[in-house]
């Protein structure tokens, strides 16, 4: 029987090695995988690529993260928040590199990479200073910029449900960029809150099938990032 | 003297111009406000960009779920009939042309439809750029809604724009604290003055030429 | 209040011109809106293409279509099939025109129209005569094909359950295209065997969002082309 | 005497070379048999491109859901774990290279892996390729399995593919009736003969060089 259940967030994230590149699911605060990103601290590996929508609020999850000096660059499209410290400070120390993608850009890419499209057209961008250098081509009249899949050695990734075939479920908006990233990772590491047998989930409410995700690790009560930063809390 | 209109009549006279069962994008600040202001008979579906249709008002403190949240990173709620999806098909009803209206706030918009909302431009500052050159690009209509001047008096309705760039050519409509006014192939055409403002008071306060309405507005004094 | 529903299959299609391109949902018999065809058949557009993955069977539904010649064009990958004798009767003697398109490719191409993505890279094809004539380009290292999206005026599609904004679920693999068709398409309409309120569909559930949907029209008993074509069923 | 390996011992032959775990598309005719032979042990999961990943073996009468068929639109059940999906979800698992092993019938295969399997080409057929030109880029071990010899005695394993190509240099492996061949950067090369079968009944029937096997393969008679 395939079972991808694996003990522990330390043992998911053991083999992460130094300057790979990793996604880490969530927007903002929601369905950030904040046990698995701390298990990444503890592991320790340096000099990573980090995809993520954001860059970390407060000093916990991904900006403990880069307050660690474990990230070498950050692909994201919105690294500014009214809780986000960490990250402007190592930018501004040039300490961290930023690679700035428009957010459906960035979700395109990523789901591209999952699906074995290299490379596709997108309006978003013509006409601004992040199309500069970029192919460009008119179809159909108007003009669309070139842009490459995204792909990643790793995926960190929070679901809602999960059964040991590794299909999950989400909650709410906590979905996000998730399923593309499983997608896009040749390996994809999921913390979830329930772990229920096969046939737990209905095969029609399944949001990423299992054929996405290699290891699944049961966190029963996860912590929430914004709990921890209205706590005050700072990892490690 | 130039009165006009208040952050919440803006929104207000904004809604007025969103026809009813519209897919509606609404950005951070005085948009928001739009969600307040529906013409009795209307109904607006409210699209996030973090996955979510049918999104509602914010929750109370004892409804409040960490998961749900919108683009603003803000807390809010789902009506009946939401859904939930991930972010490559949220940005396939932006980019696809799904989304009716989007109403965005800005730092300057042009006189051909430019906009620039998303970065000074200044050296050392971070840049953030978010679903903002997605959204300009892929909904139907752009409006945008801005005071009409700076803290510092300096327009915001110009030219071309100084900053950075969001998307070329992308505004139809532009609702500030003065007036309503669009844009045409010819440049800004007034379209309503707010109450207490005269057609002087938007030129002097417009960095471009503001050209007359098609029909006469009626004066706002 | 918005409401999308539609009294009837006739009205629901009254208004597609000679000459519209008009996506089926559908594989095969599973997931075809055969009411919504036989509504179309009855109001007689004609010149009409069609994009499905195949081209019907017996002589009901998409087959019956072709058979009452209102099909100048069809689009699809799969044109055979054992119970499939009227499209081959029409191909043979130049009454219709086939564009056979890789399964995988039709998918993604009329994906991509919904998604706003004028063109994409893919490597299906490569070194095949279907990619004969096509714009080919190396990233890294491996070949590929361009491809431009697909668009429809409108898509005819069957659901399982919908509500009054056109929200969507579908049963098993008669899922298939018709998520991918309800978007591309500027028109969607679609019949479904379970009409529900406001709120009887989970928002986790939702498979397509009602924002691709323009008309629902409850269609309570829905006839299946299996069993039509067992019965030896034609229409009219 | 050449004997061989029956339709069933070909499909056996070729499931013992799928790892456990493994996620699996099978194809119409022989290679459907592949799943009544699961070894001891493993388990597979399959994927139907027509929208689900955990299909399982024909239902009873009674128990035939008719919105529930595989890609050949044969009607199937689905295990538990199984998932349905659209089309595009599908083909991302196939084109990004998600699925394991392809196991395809064909009408040729070339000594440099070419695969001929979708057309004739002969004029006025009708062709359809339905998504064998994804599977065979996609997916990441094509195996094929096929009768050595048509039914007129030509070879199916040839130098060059007369046959319109599926795919270019795609196929890892060959099960037929009366051997296993891979795939090599130096062509055909002899991997295991059926029972019965020597090594000069495999090169008299096959168009093209078979080179000896790297390990000396054991006498199948």
């Amino acid at each position: 029987m395939i079972n991808k259940v694996c003990p522990s967030v330390a043992q998911a994230v053991a083999d992460i090695p130094d300057g790979a590149t990793v996604m880490l699911g969530g927007f903002g605060a929601s369905g950030s995988p904040i046990e698995l990103i701390h298990a990444l601290i503890d592991h320790g590996a340096k000099n990573l690529t980090v995809i993520n929508n954001n860059t970390g609020n407060g000093e916990v999850g991904l900006a403990a993260l880069i307050g660690n000096g474990q990230v070498r660059k950050m692909i994201c499209s919105f690294p500014r928040s009214s809780q986000s410290k960490v990250f402007p400070e190592y930018y501004k120390a040039g300490k961290i590199e930023l690679d700035l993608v428009p957010q459906g850009t960035l979700a395109e890419r990523i789901r591209a990479a999952g699906a074995g499209i290299p490379a596709f057209y997108t309006p978003t961008t013509v006409g601004t200073v992040l199309a500069e250098g970029k192919e460009q081509r008119e179809f159909d009249g108007r003009t669309f910029v070139l842009e490459r899949w995204l792909k990643a050695e790793y995926a960190l990734v929070k679901c809602d449900t999960a059964d040991p075939l590794g299909n999950l479920t989400y909650n709410k908006t906590a979905r996000n960029f998730s399923p593309l990233m499983c997608m896009a990772a040749t390996t994809t590491i999921v913390q979830v809150g329930r772990l229920v047998d096969r046939g737990g989930i209905d095969p029609e409410h399944v949001v990423t099938p299992g054929i996405f995700v290699n290891r699944v690790i049961h966190v029963p009560e996860p912590v929430h990032e914004d709990t921890l930063i209205a706590e005050g809390r700072c990892y490690p | 003297m130039t009165t006009g209109w208040t952050r919440e009549q803006i929104a207000a006279r904004t809604a007025q111009d969103i026809p009813n069962g519209s897919y509606v994008n609404l950005g951070i600040g005085i948009p928001e406000l739009v969600a307040k202001f529906v013409p009795e008979g209307r109904e607006f579906i409210y699209h996030t960009e973090n996955g979510l249709l049918g999104m509602g008002p914010p929750p109370s403190e004892n409804e409040r779920d960490l998961d749900l949240m919108n683009a603003g990173k803000k807390y809010v709620t789902a009506v009946p009939g939401a859904a939930y999806f991930h972010h490559a098909d949220s940005f396939s009803m932006i980019r696809g042309g799904h989304l009716d209206v989007c109403v965005l706030g800005t730092m300057q918009v042009a006189a051909n439809g430019d906009i620039a909302n998303w970065s000074t431009g200044e050296p050392g500052a971070i840049p953030a750029v978010g679903g903002a050159m997605d959204l300009v690009q892929g909904v139907k209509q752009i409006f945008v809604v801005t005071q009409h001047i700076t803290k510092t008096g300096e327009p915001k309705l110009v030219e071309r724009c100084t900053y950075p760039l969001t998307g070329v050519g992308v505004v139809s409509r532009v609702y500030t604290d003065l007036a309503v006014i669009d844009i045409t192939p010819e440049g800004f055409r007034l379209i309503e003055l707010a109450p207490g403002v005269s057609f002087d008071d938007v030129k002097n306060k417009t960095g471009a030429q503001v050209l007359p309405p098609d029909i006469p507005p009626t004066d706002g004094a």
